[in-house]
Formats: C-alpha cells, structure tokens, sequence
C-alpha cells in the first residue's frame, strides 16, 4: 500500500484534518482579541471544559453524541457568562492585568477538572464515529472527516455571521474602533458580551470534536492554547481570515514535516518560523498593520 | 436557555464552595481511627506530581501511601522500638520538577522531621529530592527511570519499580522466540526521559535478539495525533511497533490511531504498565495488543487491594499506585522488624528483606552489577495480550 | 540673505502610493518664527515629522545648519538642537509637571549611562543643571504651581504649555511646534501666542502649523502654504493670505470632510 | 501615577515635596525598610529550620528575575519568555564548572556574559515590536529555549538534566551560608537596579516607557536604551540562573519553562509594576504561596490561582500600588488629584 502517491495523499488527509481542528481552536481565540483586545490565557481551559462536558453528557448520560456535542458547548458557554463578569469584564483595556486574571482562571478551571475528572486519560466510548474511509490508497478515520465538515460548516457560518447580520457587523466596527462604534450607538457591553459567548462556544465545541478522536485529560488545554498562539501569530492576531490560513498552514506544514522529519525538528521549526514572521512582519500574514 | 444558565451558575458557584470546604475534611476523613489516642504520631512523607506533567502519579503516591497506612493504623498502629505509632500521611506536590522535589523533601525532612519517604515517580522530582535526603539520611523508596538514582544516591534510597534494565532483555528474548519471522522494530516515544533514556535500553534489548530497528521516532510532550508519524513508520514496513514507556494515554491513542491508518503488524508494549486503559482508549482497535505487565489483577492479594482502592476512592486507578502501597508495605515491614528507626539498622533490615510476599510476589533486591547496590525492586512480571476486549495473561516470567 | 538654518529641498515622502509630501521646498532663517498653514491633509505633520526624522523621506534632502541631516534619528537631530512638539501628545501624563520637564532637558542632564550610573562629578553637576533648568523654565511659563501634579490631570490648556516646555528644555536652536493652540480658547491662544513670541525673542527660531490663522499670521512675519502636498505660496503674512489661490484652497480644504 | 508615589524620587523634586506629608512618607517608608533588613539579617536565627532557608532563598533568587523584569517593562515592554535567559545561565555556569573544570567564578561570570550577548543579539530585532507582539515574540523565544536544552541532550543532559552540581564554594554547602550568599548577590542586583532607575539612565527608561515620540523628540535614544535595559535584564537572570544551579545542585528543561517566566510576570503585576518595590514584594508573596496551600494537596492550584485572580482585582496597582495607597492616606492631609 506504500506507494509514494498514497504517501502524499495521507500527508495531505492528514494535514486537512490538523487544519480543521486548527481552525477550530484558534478562531474563538483570535475574535477575543481582535474585539476585546483580550489575550485569553483561559481558552485552553475552556477548549478542555468543551470535552469534558460532552464526555460526561456523552458518556455518563449516555447522550447522543451530537446532543452531548451541543450540550456541552451550551454549559461552557452558560458557564462563561459568570466568567466573564468575574475574569475578562474587570480587566478590559487593561492588557497587563488580563494576562494575569485569565491565568489564575486557566489554573482554576484546569484543577476544578482534576478533581471533577481525574488526571487519567478519558475517552468519549463508545466512539461515536468507529469507521475508517480509505481514499486513494489513504485512510481518513471519518471521526476526522466529521471534524473537517463541521469545522468548514461553522467557518462559514461565522462568515456569514460577521458579514450579513447586524451584530456581525457592529462586531466588525468595534474591532475597527470601539469609540465609532459608540458614536454610532453600538452598546459595546452588549457586543462584548456577544463576542465573548461566541469565543467560548467555539472554544468548547472545538473541545468537544476533537475530544471524541483523542483522549481527554484537564492538562489538555495547555497544547490547544499553544497551538492558537502559533496559528494566530501566523496569520495575524485578530484576523479571523488570517487565522484560517494560519491554521492550514500549520496543520499542513505539521502533517508534511512530522511524516518527513520527525517531531522534534517540525516543533523547532514552527518556533523559529514565527519568531521570524514576527520580526519581518508583525503583524502576521493577514492581519492589519497598526501604527 | 436562560434556566440553563442560572442552574450553571448555580452548579458552579456551589462546586467551588463545597470544593473549598471538602478540601480540609477530606485531609481529616483519611485518619481512620485504631492506635490508642495518645500515640505518638510517626510522619510518613509523600512525594509525587499532583500539579504539571505526569499530574496523574501524585494521586498513586497519595493514595496507595495512605492505603498502607490505614491497613497499619486500623490494625492497632505500628510498634517500633516499645511504642506504639500512629502513622500520619504528609503528601507534597513536586510539580515534576527537580526544586519541586527539592522543595517537597526540605519540608518533610526539616519542618515536618520526617525520617521515611514514598515517592516521588519521575527522575527530575527524584533527582531533586535525593541530595537533601541523602544528606540526612532519610529512608526513600522511589521511581525515577535515571539509572544516577542508584547509582549516586543509592545508600539510602531504594527504587521499587522496575525499570527497562529489568525487563526489557526478557521481554524481548520471549518476542524472539514466539514470533520467529519478525525483522524489524519501530518505536514511537516522548522527547522525555522515555525517548532519550529509556528506549535506547530497549533498543539494546532487541538488537541482543537480532532485531533489526529502522524506525525510532520522539514527538513533542501534549501531542495527541500521531497519525503523520505513524504514517512514516509504515513507509519503513516494521513487523513489530513497540509502545515502549508510553504514558497509557499516549499508548492507547498510538495503538488507535496506527490501526486506523491501517497498520497491520503487531504492537507491543515494552514498558508502562497500564494495558486496561490502552484497551479502553483503543476499544476494539486493541484486540491483539501484547504487553508486558506486572500487576496479575486475579491475584489474591492484587485483588483485595483492589477493592479497597475502590471502597475509598472513585475513578480510575493510576498503575502505579500499587507499587507506592507496596512501598509502604515494605518500609512498615521493615521497622517493624528492625524495631528501631534508625536509618542504617531499617536501610539493611530492608536489604535482607528477601521472600517478604507482596502482591508482586516474594521482595527481591537486585541491582549490584548495574548500580553496585542492591536496591532495585525485581517482580515476577507478565505478559498479556489483548483478546476480544479482554485482557489475558499468557506468559509468566 | 544667510545661508538659512533649516532648509528642505525637493522632499517627498510616500504612503502606499499617495504622496502625502511631494517636492516640498521650505527654509527657515536663523532667530525667524514662520508659520505653516494648509487644509487638513495637506502634508504639514508629515512635513515636520519629515524635518524631525520621525518620517524616512523617500526623496530630497534636509538640511540643518548646513550639515546634511536626512533620514537621521529623531534623538541625533534632538542633540543638534532641532526639537518638535506633538498635535496630540503633549506631555507624559502619569509622571508629575516637573518630571515632564526635567526629561524634557534629558541632554542637559545626561553624561553618559555610566558616568550617571557612578554619578561623576560631571554628572551630578549636569543632572543638578538639568533640573534647575526646568524649574525656572516651569516659573517662567507659570506652571511651577502644578509641579508635582501627573501631567494628565492639569487642565488642558496648562498641558499644552507643558508641552512647549519639554520642547524648550532640551535648549534647541530651532522648535517645531504641531498646532500649540489647537483645541484653546481666547485667552489661552494669546497666552500661547505671547510665549511663542518671548521664545523666538530669545533667539530660538521656530516653525509653527497652525489652522487659526489670526493667531498665527498675528505673530509670524512670514507665512508658508502647504496644499496637496506642496508649498502653494510663502511670503509676507498679511500678503499670503490674501492670494485667490490660497483662499480657494483653504476653502476647498475645509469643503472637503476631513 | 503621582510620581512621589514611586520609590525613585526625581533627586531634585525633593525640596519641593519638603511637605511634611510627604517627609512623614518618607521616614515611614525608611522605617520600613530598616525593619525589613534587619528581619532579613537575623532570619536564620528566627527560623533555623532548612526548609525556611530554603524557601527564603527561593525567594531570594526569584527576586532577582522580577526585578531584571521589572527593568524591562519599565521601557513599555512585556516579556513572556525571561526564564529563557534563567536557564541559559543556569546551564552556562554548570557547563563551565563541571565540563571544562572552571572554578565557580568563572561560571559565573559566564552566566552574566552568555545570557546578556544573547540579549545583545536579539534585543535589537525583538524590541521593534510593541505589546502583545512583543509579549508572544518572547514567548516563542522561551519556548525555543526550552526545547534546545531538552534536545541538545549530549550538553544538557536532556531532560533528566544534569545533576551532582557542586556548591559555589565548600563553605557554601550549609544552607545558612548559601542563604547569605544569595542576600548578599540579591541586594546587590536591587542596589544595581535601584541607582540606574534614580540615575538619569532611569529617567530615560521611564521617559520611552511612557511615550517613544516624546522622549526621541527630547534626545533620548529610545531604542538604544531599551536595548541596553533588555541586556542589563538577561545578565540578571543569568546570575539568578547560576546561583539557582549551584543552589539546587540540580537542573532540568522543565524549570526555566513558560510556568517560570508567567511568575516574573505575576511578581510584577501582583506585586505593582510601576516601582522597583513591586516585584520584590510580588516575589516575596508568589513565592512561597505554595507552601501555605500545599496542605491542601490536590486544591492547592485551585487556591493559587484563585489568590492570582483576587489580587489583581482587588489591587488594580499591585500590592504595593494598595499600601502605598493607603499609606498616603494615612500620612497626607493634601487630596492629591490624578492619583486613580
């Protein structure tokens, strides 16, 4: 089976694969900060929140999987309202104090689930998606495939969340300038708070699907928020197009030089690439150079 | 909707509170009575990672330590030297690092003056706390892969797993002659001490029996698909993938994830006790996964054990907690018959501790040619394999 | 006439396609106050910002006292004695008035890292000059009350005077000053504009954007007119404004929503 | 903030706060200190026990770092990724003294050198960015760091480290010397600090802090002495590196990782980044946190990051912005206006 065409391909399948959880971890991610000009050192956190609580309607109810699925984003994201005043509303414009206060919520949701869930490895069983697709001599588990078409799903319609609605658009102008954005009678706290939910469903939906593949400890939040960093650097913070590319890239890039280097050299390298993006070009591939 | 929320605020404002307010009973329920009252207390140290990588070790400290000192404690306390103690768990986080292990040890050994310590699991918290007990002659019996553990700081600390240097030559000698045909050997292991300590053990191993290895890859700590990986090593065509030390997580996403692309050979695990998780991560992707194990769960007293872990505590087990109440087990044992708690009486009461019967089976100290101290724990151990979901034992050495 | 003390010849300046500045030509005698006026967007920041090396031009050269100064770093013409002023930021609002000024008269007070670091004689002296200085400059402009009050929270008008302080305490030879009166009322434009006038009294030259054009034609003998770009006309004040063609630009400026 | 508020007085602006408010401030505040050391003089004698040394010393060295942070993020500049430069001095200092058989001072010496040329090197490239770009520019450089010493494992001794690292000197192996050692290296890193924050080298730094184009208009090269501020930084954090080696006698990746360089950060945000107190109190508070929920094994994190969370909303400014505060309160009759 191990022609070098079917090589390709399965580097291709599996890039795709990384890019829609990619996509999916970093775009929650990169609106905060675009909007609320919020690094979240807690979206880790929340993105393990997402898995956990599916695993439990999933698994301990006995759920669905999409209920559960849908269940779950839905608790993180009622659970995000309280955050929010407690953790982000505090600390808006005030980016110092932010990193810290998302951290020490990081912290807390993350050993508030060691002791919900434990430290050992869970798995969402039975698994709701067991069968394996094979594509030109690759092997795409359809688990995957359910995670690439959601994924596109939401982007577009995130897509045309920001683009045709209202809140969409007052979205738009506040990323562009808050004080416009008032002037023209947006109610900020409103779309904060919009911004806000919509950051934690993703991040939690995203837990949730990618959850059902991989196994689920409280720590893996940590890789996720890493992750979003690099894509985000990649394409630009706060861009969500940018952050889009970004995760091809690196989900693409990941598979091609993972298969042909190894892990230590593909993680060097995605380091040292954005140190270098960063220097030549700060803000990223996508995203709008600010004075 | 808006019901939701509230029952979620709810939820969660009271699992904080609770939360807080269990955490002290919680450290008090676990002193069960026995001894007379005014027994004297006797500190017993923990150490473990409760916090950071390898979170999931703490608990084994924790909670198998504190087995073993309920079994003493509700049977009358412990008599050394005339007087009757009552044994007192103090656990210490390490943070699996060296100064969080050097930290943890100057608390006990200082400030809380405790003389015997059971952790932690892991060379970086190891290596830290070993210095300061070595220089106070503290009593610690440990895990920690870096072989430096015994061989600098062996007086008087004892290693109570087994590591790859115990069972990696048998494990391939068996492999060797079950399954004549296979050539070749992959591996797929953390950049940690696992890819860069341990796996060149294994390797050794195998190239002894004739093996030849052509595939031998780290990954980053935190990745969860292997699959570019995995993909690669099918490339180089092995007929035997070995899961080596990988945490039982990662091992049973690799065995998952390398039947989903659609490897067919066979997988091993040299290594890493944990095979009942690998089976319920993988689910039915397990069925003919072969690994080494060491803890017969149809033992008698394997299973009494058992079963009171899970009268005390919910969730899984870590695989490591019964080698941490074995631990105790034999330090209790030790003081017990040495009748004193002086560290070099217990250290060399421990040495001649051979045939004392643990659910590993008889005690046996080895370790002189490797370590030039005899302070490594060897147990029987097996070799299970994966059948229709089920976990069997089919060969014992 | 001199050889004039800053002059800019055919500068341009670029962003993204647009010519924000296109072949400027400006000079500035030795101990004159000329003002540069032009509608909004016509180039006069960037013009200053361009003079001052907050801007790399693309085209031209900038000369200052006769030494070839383009495309050098704000901080080096600092030290040669060409010092601007800014529309917007005016002073460092969290450290006190006198803080303002005395890092305003950074390089009568620094000696070097080490030799401030191990505090030399010179040093001391020079840090202790620094200081005196900007005291009596805060007397003189009648700020010395707010010393130890955070810039940001004297009135407004009172800031934009500390901001000519900072500007004057690094002892330049030649101030660019980016709308002083923007945003005063009456009496405080007059205030500003008496200060303009005992500064350049004292032989500092200075270069100052302003739109108010009675404030600025009231004080400068000679006026620079800035549209798309370019100069439009420079000459005698009172002639200047009177030209069709700057009356239609400015006009045409203010039409036009800025 | 009221410039009075921080402990650099602008020399010459003391005849003007010559009020006695302010004159009360100041002896309380030099009554403060004064209590302080002495504390720290007679600690060994006060806890005796190794374990308070320890953590003292812990302190101690962590001290250092918040404070070479501090220098930093007075020029407007946030790093993620100082432990970074901890550990290459660590390593440094190690590699040294026990692969080419150097006496400790040399080690040393290294760790100040290896880390700041490192700082040299970068500072320039780096410190064009601004905020959050600057702050993720780091992080990748720690990370980077950290995944060198992890790999490089013939010279690291990968991630089990290196252990068996001997004592600065023999007299230092007790731990009441080394905790001397350490105070002595410490106030000397303050003291350093203290004089370039007070010097007009400070006032340059405050000054580009706070507005670039003000400060260039004024003749202060701002880049050069961010520069300079991110190597003095560096050198700093290598020596906390070395004395942490020849401390612990042992060292691996996992220390100088992400988690080490946030508690920089968080000395300096809990503690209040807007005077040289603040990190020294924020260390003085994060460090050993720990140790007092350690009791509660398995919430202890819950706990510390909830404490985390608390401080910065309770005490927007930093601990010491909160007494501080209230210390004016008590001790000036004069409202004084912009002080939020």
């Amino acid at each position: 089976m191990a022609s070098s065409l079917s090589l390709v391909t399965q580097i291709a399948i599996n890039g795709l694969a990384l890019s829609a959880e990619y996509a999916m971890i970093a775009l929650g991610f990169t609106l905060l900060f675009g909007i609320l000009r919020i690094v979240n050192f807690a979206h880790g956190s929340l993105f393990m929140l997402g898995a956990m609580f599916t695993y439990e309607f999933c698994t301990v109810f006995h759920l669905p999987y999409f209920e559960a699925l849908l269940l779950g984003a839905l608790s993180v994201a009622a659970l995000g309202l309280l955050l929010e005043r407690i953790a982000y509303r505090p600390f808006y414009g005030r980016e110092l104090q932010g990193i810290i206060a998302t951290l020490g919520l990081a912290i807390m949701l993350q050993y508030a689930a060691v002791i919900l869930w434990g430290q050992q490895p869970l798995s969402i069983s039975p698994t709701p998606f067991p069968a394996v697709l094979h594509i030109a001599g690759a092997s795409l588990p359809s688990g995957q495939l359910v995670i690439i078409v959601i994924a596109t799903f939401l982007l577009l319609a995130f897509y045309y969340f920001t683009r045709f609605t209202k809140l969409g658009l007052a979205l738009r102008v506040v990323a562009e300038d808050p004080e416009i954005a008032q002037a023209q009678g947006i109610h900020l706290n409103v779309v904060y708070v919009a911004t806000f939910l919509t950051s934690v469903l993703l991040a939690a939906l995203a837990g949730g699907l990618i959850g059902q593949q991989y196994t689920l400890t409280p720590s893996m939040g940590t890789d996720a928020l890493i992750k979003a960093f690099i894509i985000v650097i990649l394409g630009g913070l706060g861009s969500v197009p940018g952050s889009i590319l970004g995760s091809v890239l690196l989900g693409l890039g990941t598979s091609t030089l993972d298969t042909l280097f190894g892990g230590n050299i593909a993680e060097v390298t995605w380091f040292v690439a954005i140190i270098v993006l960063l220097a030549v070009r700060p803000s990223g591939l996508l995203g709008r150079s600010h004075g | 909707m808006l019901n939701l929320v509230r029952t979620y605020r709810l939820l969660l404002a009271t699992t904080v509170v609770v939360g807080l307010l269990v955490a002290p009973l919680a450290q008090a329920s676990s002193k069960t009575a026995g001894p007379p009252p005014n027994a004297p207390t006797l500190p017993i140290g923990g150490v473990g990672p409760l916090s950071g990588g390898g979170g999931a070790w703490g608990l084994a400290v924790e909670r198998g330590l504190q087995l073993a000192i309920d079994d003493v404690n509700s049977s009358g306390g412990l008599r050394v030297g005339g007087t009757v103690y009552r044994l007192k768990e103090v656990m210490y986080d390490d943070n699996y690092t060296g100064v969080g292990g050097a930290t943890a040890a100057t608390r006990l050994v200082t400030a809380d003056g405790a003389k015997f310590i059971i952790g932690s699991i892991g060379s970086p918290p190891v290596l830290g706390m070993l210095p300061i007990t070595q220089a106070h002659h503290v009593i610690v019996l440990s895990d920690g892969f870096a072989s430096a553990i015994l061989r600098k700081f062996g007086t008087y600390n004892f290693r109570v797993v087994p590591t790859t240097t115990e069972f990696a030559p048998p494990m391939a000698k068996w492999l060797r002659e079950h399954y004549p045909a296979a050539k070749t050997v992959g591996f797929i292991s953390p950049n940690d001490e696992i890819g860069q300590i341990l796996v060149p053990e294994i390797v050794k191993a195998y190239q002894a029996q004739g093996f030849k290895v052509v595939f031998n890859e780290n990954y980053a700590r935190g990745t969860t698909d292997f699959t570019p990986l995995l993909t690669r090593m099918m490339e180089q065509k092995v007929d035997i993938f070995d899961l080596n030390s990988n945490a039982p997580g990662d091992a049973g996403l690799l065995v998952k994830q390398a039947r989903q692309v659609g490897y067919k050979n066979l997988i091993v695990q040299t290594g890493g006790p944990g095979i009942g998780q690998v089976v319920k991560i993988a689910g039915p992707l397990a069925n003919g996964f072969i690994s080494y194990d060491n803890f017969d769960p149809n033992d008698v007293a394997a299973k009494h054990f058992v079963a009171e872990y899970h009268a005390k505590y919910q969730g899984v087990m870590d695989s490591y907690t019964p080698y941490m109440y074995t631990a105790a087990q034999i330090l209790f044992e030790a003081l017990r018959r040495a009748n004193s708690l002086n560290a070099n009486e217990v250290v060399s009461t421990i040495d001649h501790m051979d045939g004392y019967p643990t659910m590993f089976g008889p005690v046996q100290w080895t370790g002189q040619r490797v370590y030039g101290v005899k302070h490594q724990l060897a147990t029987s151990f097996y070799i299970a394999k994966v059948i229709d979901g089920k976990v069997h034992v089919i060969a014992k050495i | 006439m001199t050889v004039p003390l800053l002059s800019v010849d055919r500068v341009s300046k670029r962003f993204g396609g647009l010519y924000a500045v296109r072949d400027l030509n400006i000079a500035v005698q030795r101990g004159e106050i000329v003002g540069l006026i032009g509608p909004n967007g016509a180039g006069k920041t960037t013009a200053v910002s361009l003079i001052t090396g907050f801007v790399r031009p693309d085209e031209g050269a900038i000369t200052f006292d006769g030494v070839d100064v383009t495309g050098r770093m704000p901080h080096r013409l600092a030290t040669l004695g060409m010092v601007r002023t800014f529309q917007h930021t005016a002073s460092y609002p969290s450290a006190s008035v006198l803080e303002n000024a005395i890092r305003g008269a950074f390089l009568v007070g620094y000696r070097g890292a080490l030799a401030s670091l191990v505090r030399t004689r010179a040093a001391r002296v020079a840090a202790r000059e620094a200081s005196e200085y900007a005291l009596s400059l805060l007397q003189d402009l009648d700020l010395l009350r707010f010393a130890d009050r955070p810039a940001g929270s004297i009135p407004y008008g009172h800031q934009k005077v500390l901001g000519l302080v900072h500007a004057l305490a690094s002892r330049p030879r030649l101030l660019l000053l980016d709308e002083p009166a923007a945003g005063l009322n009456q009496d405080e434009v007059d205030h500003v504009r008496a200060i303009l006038e005992k500064i350049n009294q004292s032989g500092i030259s200075v270069l100052v954007i302003d739109h108010n054009v009675r404030f600025i034609s009231g004080m400068c003998k000679r006026l620079i007119v800035m549209y798309q770009g370019g100069v439009l006309a420079q000459g005698p004040a009172a002639d200047v404004i009177k030209l069709p063609a700057v009356i239609e630009a400015y006009l045409g400026g203010m039409r036009e929503p800025a | 903030m009221d410039n009075s508020a921080r402990d650099v007085p602008a020399t010459s602006s003391a005849p003007l706060r010559m009020r006695s408010s302010s004159t009360r401030l100041i002896l309380a505040q030099i009554a403060a200190i004064a209590v302080i050391v002495i504390g720290l003089l007679v600690w060994p004698a006060l806890f005796p026990q190794e374990f308070y040394l320890h953590i003292a010393i812990l302190v101690l060295l962590s001290i250092i770092g918040s404070v070479a942070l501090h220098l930093v993020m007075r020029t407007g500049r946030l790093s993620l990724g100082q432990a970074a430069f901890c550990g290459l001095g660590a390593y440094t200092s190690t590699f040294l003294v026990m692969k080419v058989h150097a006496p400790f001072v040399m080690g040393f010496l290294g760790a100040i050198v290896v880390p700041g040329l490192l700082a040299l090197a970068i500072g320039p490239v780096v410190l064009r960015l601004r905020g959050v770009y600057f702050a993720l520019i780091t992080f990748a450089l720690g990370e980077v760091m950290q995944l060198l010493l992890l790999d490089a494992q013939p010279l690291t001794g990968g991630a089990d480290g290196i252990f068996g690292i001997p004592p600065p000197a023999v007299f230092l192996n007790s731990p009441v010397a080394y905790y001397y050692f350490a105070l002595i290296v410490t106030a000397a890193c303050i003291g350093f600090v203290y004089a370039l924050l007070s010097s007009q080298v400070g006032r340059a730094l405050d000054a580009i802090g706070e507005t670039d184009n003000l400060a260039e208009a004024a003749g202060i090269a701002a880049s050069r002495f961010r520069v300079f501020a991110f190597v003095v930084a560096a050198s700093m954090l290598g020596i906390e590196g070395s004395l942490f080696a020849h401390y612990l006698g042992y060292i691996s990746p996992q220390v100088f990782g992400f988690n080490a360089s946030l508690l920089y950060v968080a000395a300096n945000v809990v503690g209040g980044s807007t005077s040289l107190v603040g990190p020294i109190i924020g260390s003085a508070f994060l460090v050993p946190l720990p140790e007092f929920l350690r009791g509660f094994v398995q919430y202890q994190q819950i706990l510390y990051g909830a404490v985390l969370l608390i401080v910065v909303t309770i005490a927007p400014r930093g601990l010491v912005g909160a007494i501080t505060g209230k210390m004016r309160l008590c001790f000036s009759r004069r409202k004084d206006g912009g002080d939020e």
